[in-house]
């Protein structure tokens, strides 16, 4: 399991935190109201899957990159954008399915994307994006342009062959990818010891193909950035990729149809007593950093983002029909029917 | 007759077989302890044990091989593909080797085994997991391809592609698991390979399957209130085609839409438009409209994922065009 | 002109695409030190490099979904299958991925690859190396796919293919990597998405693609010498089709036959049977025949797989049939 | 590179060991007159790709099986049909595409099945197989009947995924399979460096998945056998699954149409200074089990069965055409034209 931070021998900048804990608040903010828009009101619709208490790996690890760097994910992909700076409208404006949307409507949930801030996506064939990794950072070394791609699954991911592909060529070609993989021990309602004939992911992942390979608590946020920033060291020296086991925990059920009735009680418990955003704020609080006053008005401007993010989303307008045939390719869409 | 669902059907035909039949177990993603994705498997790990009701990785391509390994050597294999949409990462394993096993052993080796598992447009699921596959799946030799739309037929059907001795894709339609409907008594076989004429009419032959039967019989009642009598097809089985049924019923009509939610380039209405045309080409007074899926990727968007489905309103919209109202 | 073998030709045209654009690599099995598995990319790697012509292990769907990568990132791969029997591997990465990429990302990534390799019946390689997925590949929105049938249209639509911003898949045929023809020296681009009139005629429409393009012709003469005048199509591309070519003939001859590699049920031929079928049904003066391979799996034996092929013969037989003769 | 056998404490019987010495020189022969008959009177066609230089491996790891264990490979199949003991009639006939073919001359040289002996194929699509062999064990696990499976394939396989995915349920299910990856340096014209990222294999395939891995000559035939006996020892107890590297080397090139220009002149030379037929050849006469006559006799007997089996492939009917249609399903064919 997860342990609790521990590490309060800072290695960041107060504002650096300050923002770091924003957006994680921003994220399970998000998350929290859009359950709520999904739930009431049949306005978000689709495969609907919750980052809540995963939001470290995401927010320390994209903290740690460069702004060129490229960023790429699975279908849990709302903490992943928002910590790589898509705004909470672009990403509650897809969530209603509107062309305001970072996807224009036509991605949803799983298929976020914000090709200005490097963000990939958002896919929804677990594994599929792993190989997709591997050649953005294929382009990084062919320009030498000095970006890594960092690319995050989930340890049900592992079981799927071209993911070890991907791996194998990214190792032996000593491309510039960072592999996390988000071990919050179930693949839907599979835990890992059911899905994984060894539990050491980095056996599974690393090791096979010679990569460097961490195996870290992903829920200390500090710690899940300077692992980051080790690796992206690493990858951008030409040294090859580097895997990341992130040790996390999901609060949801896989989806939102999902009542996670698979998961002991206290192991969910135990997760939500050390939740991640709690915690941080608390090594915040004994560094002097923050109040509780201060606590309180983060998350009031987080709140408020969202209610504005929200506000924008059912103001605009709805995606018209005749988008069906738009962006499918560059060339004009011939239909042919 | 019990009223049943069609996600209960499937589970009865499941049981009766596995109980009927020691060889004939359930693999695939959350089908055991989570009783199943869509819960068609619900009860049969308490039933069956975990021998008979096994839990897979998320390993499509690896799980489809592992049945067809067991299928080669007289194990009856049911493979649940948790959607048909995820069946693109095992494709090579149950076209080369499901279906062409028997013919590259030289008819040493058969493969009595049944992928299944949900498949379509189920609702903002967008581009990746809305696809239909069963004109891919219906040009291979070797293959039977079954898509059912009634719980009766899914039982009936589910219980007779388990016991043939070959490779079956039988496809159902995530929009339909909770559709209610009466499944007969007792030991109830719905033979492969037969259409089913859902409603009998004269004026024009409506040619359907799976989840589109529904717009289909909406379409022919609104027809029947404008004087047009519509005969509905299911044709449950896909291939082999059951060209005899419908050729029976458009030299009668001498006129035919086929309704479906594949795509409208080399879709399966194309195939069976191309059957039809070329065996009665001077029966028909019009030629064979289609109402499918427009082509596009599907978007997430609900309105716009709608738009592209065949309604009552396309499908009356075609019938009007081959009879030249 | 200059007269190249048909893998002279695409070889030219990779060589003058990459030397045009340094963002234009080549990546696949064999691609670089073997000089190609049928040596269509000899002397690239001398030329080139070992950064631009790129060897890979057997890691299809890898290597595919890592053009995928680097294409949305502004490179311009092709992606070399050692037949596209193998990208059945692979297919999920081509579908999901290459054709899905802009839908999904509302327009925001574009997927400038080429999927290239060859394809079909080479010879007793038997039902796992002898696939023909035309007509898969063309379902799908958001795939242009060519396939040629000349060292000219060869080299001419690969190099437009390369410069296209849109994921392409580029099917060749291994019987014809040998065959000879003029290529126009200097800057040769032929148009995506144009048919290509092989040989004028008024009496019957032919359409066809890729390697059966030659037993067309074959039969188009000896239909002549009996006073037939047989109209040759060449799609060369066959999404999106040339349909205003074809619909031009058809209405001029009043009766077509399609002619292809592909499986019946499904094939290719259906999709574009229909397409035309539909438009201008009423000029038809017969249904539209096909001659297509015969819906068996590819067997090893030599006499039985040539028997599946379209033949001048049956290509013969089904123009008297839609001349009523 | 392979090293030439030096045990010779003898671990078998003089009978077995002819046997095994015999079915070497059988499937040399066999592929031996195959290449003539495809390189004159175009009497074989597709690919065909030579086993030579490889003999060990089959011949001592199927030496080691039951009868009723089962066996599966790749496209490189000659070897391990006729060690399994098909016929060289049936195999002969299959390459002229005759129907008294081990397949009625629908698979081809890629595509040898026996379904009697337990010889499940010959498969062309590489690592297409694994997941299949897998299967296999999960049906003998099953029925709880003691059978194993083995399966054999290439050093390049393992770059194909599903191969991973069959590898970890094989494992995590403990399915008695046999994993032997034949690694003979190269896929094809690219050498092992080329391919994998780790030059290890049992790294690759064993390590990740926790399965007990050996990694020996396997041109060393009492080796191989040895080490198959110990590994199907385990499975069958019920202990799961087995990795072998057996490393050798084929001496011709992938297939009959590739001249193997990749590979140093040195390299191949060494191999075939230490051919595993001489070798074995010697060590019997040196432990005084065989004398030059009687190797004299066995070649003479291998040829003249070869010869027979020949004699029988041509004479036998051509495949009617008919036949097209046939052994498609087990239910009549309807043709969907
Ligand atoms: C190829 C494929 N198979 C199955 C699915 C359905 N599916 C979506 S997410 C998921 C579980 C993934 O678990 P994991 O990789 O651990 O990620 P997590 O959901 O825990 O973030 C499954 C089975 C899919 N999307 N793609
Ligand atoms: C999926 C797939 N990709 C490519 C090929 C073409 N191919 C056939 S054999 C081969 C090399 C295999 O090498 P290896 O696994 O080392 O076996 P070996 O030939 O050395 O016995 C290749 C690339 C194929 N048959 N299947
Ligand atoms: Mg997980
Ligand atoms: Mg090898």
């Amino acid at each position: 399991m997860v342990q609790a931070q521990t590490e309060v021998k800072p290695n960041v900048t107060r504002a650096q935190a300050l923002i770091w804990l924003r957006q994680m608040m921003l994220i399970r903010r998000f998350e929290e109201r859009a359950e709520m828009l999904y739930q009431k009101g049949n306005k978000i619709g689709g495969f609907f899957h919750q980052y809540s208490g995963q939001e470290p790996v995401a927010v320390g690890s994209i903290g740690a990159l460069r702004d060129d760097d490229y960023v790429i994910t699975a279908y849990r992909d709302h903490g992943h954008a928002l910590a790589r700076g898509m705004s909470a409208k672009a990403g509650m404006a897809e969530l209603l399915g509107k062309a305001s949307g970072c996807s224009k409507g036509k991605g949803g949930s799983m298929h976020f994307f914000d090709a200005e801030k490097g963000f990939l996506g958002g896919h929804a064939i677990v594994g599929g994006h792993i190989p997709l990794a591997a050649g953005v950072a294929f382009a990084s070394k062919y320009r030498g342009d000095g970006r890594v791609c960092i690319c995050y699954f989930g340890d049900g991911a592992i079981n799927q062959g071209p993911v070890h592909e991907a791996f194998n060529m990214a190792a032996m070609w000593k491309l510039p990818v960072i592999y996390v993989v988000e071990n919050n021990l179930y693949a839907m309602g599979t835990s890992l010891s059911r899905s994984s004939s060894v539990l050491d992911l980095t056996i599974r992942g690393a090791t096979p193909y010679g990569m460097p390979a961490y195996q870290i608590n992903g829920n200390d946020l500090e710690l899940m950035a300077e692992t980051t920033r080790e690796a992206a060291a690493h990858a951008r020296s030409g040294e090859g990729p580097v895997f990341i086991e992130a040790q996390t925990y999901r609060y949801k059920g896989h989806s939102i149809s999902d009542p996670g009735k698979y998961r002991h009680k206290e192991e969910l418990d135990e997760a939500i007593r050390n939740d991640p955003i709690i915690v941080y704020q608390n090594v915040l609080k004994d560094r002097g950093w923050l109040s509780d006053e201060a606590i309180d008005d983060l998350w009031q401007s987080v709140k408020d983002e969202i209610e504005e993010a929200i506000a924008f989303a059912e103001e605009s307008e709805p995606l018209p029909l005749d988008a069906l045939y738009e962006d499918i390719t560059t060339t004009p869409h011939i239909p042919q029917e | 007759m019990a009223v049943l669902t069609f996600r209960e059907a499937l589970n009865q035909a499941m049981a009766e077989e596995m109980e009927r039949d020691k060889n004939v177990f359930l693999m695939g993603q959350e089908v055991a302890q989570y009783d199943g994705a869509y819960k068609v498997s619900q009860g049969l790990l308490k039933r069956f044990g975990p021998e008979r009701v096994v839990d897979t990785p998320i390993s499509e391509a690896g799980f489809a091989g592992i049945g067809v390994g067991a299928a080669m050597v007289g194990l009856r294999p049911i493979i649940e593909f948790m959607t048909f949409s995820f069946s693109l990462v095992a494709i090579d394993q149950i076209v080369n080797n499901a279906a062409n096993m028997r013919y590259m052993s030289g008819g040493q080796f058969a493969v009595p085994i049944v992928f299944r598992g949900s498949s379509g447009m189920a609702g903002c699921l967008a581009a990746t997991h809305s696809h239909r596959l069963e004109a891919w799946y219906s040009q291979i030799p070797g293959l039977t391809v079954v898509m059912p739309s009634t719980p009766s037929d899914a039982k009936g059907l589910l219980k007779s592609c388990i016991r043939t001795d070959d490779p079956v894709v039988f496809i159902e339609h995530e929009v339909l698991y909770h559709e209610r409907g009466e499944v007969p008594e007792g030991e109830h076989l719905v033979p492969i390979g037969k259409a089913d004429i859902k409603r009998p009419g004269n004026d024009v032959t409506l040619i359907t399957y799976s989840r589109s039967l529904k717009a289909t019989l909406a379409a022919a009642e609104a027809l029947a209130a404008d004087g047009i009598d519509a005969e509905v097809i299911d044709l449950r089985t896909i291939r082999p085609l059951d060209l005899d049924t419908l050729l029976e019923s458009v030299v009668k009509t001498h006129r035919a839409v086929i309704v479906e939610e594949d795509w409208p380039y080399c879709g399966l209405g194309a195939g069976i438009s191309d059957r039809i045309t070329q065996r009665v080409f001077d029966e028909l007074d019009a030629p064979i409209r289609r109402v499918a899926a427009k082509d596009a990727p599907i978007p997430y968007n609900k309105a716009l994922e709608a738009s592209m489905l065949p309604s009552a309103d396309r499908i009356i919209a075609a019938v009007r065009d081959v009879l030249y109202l």
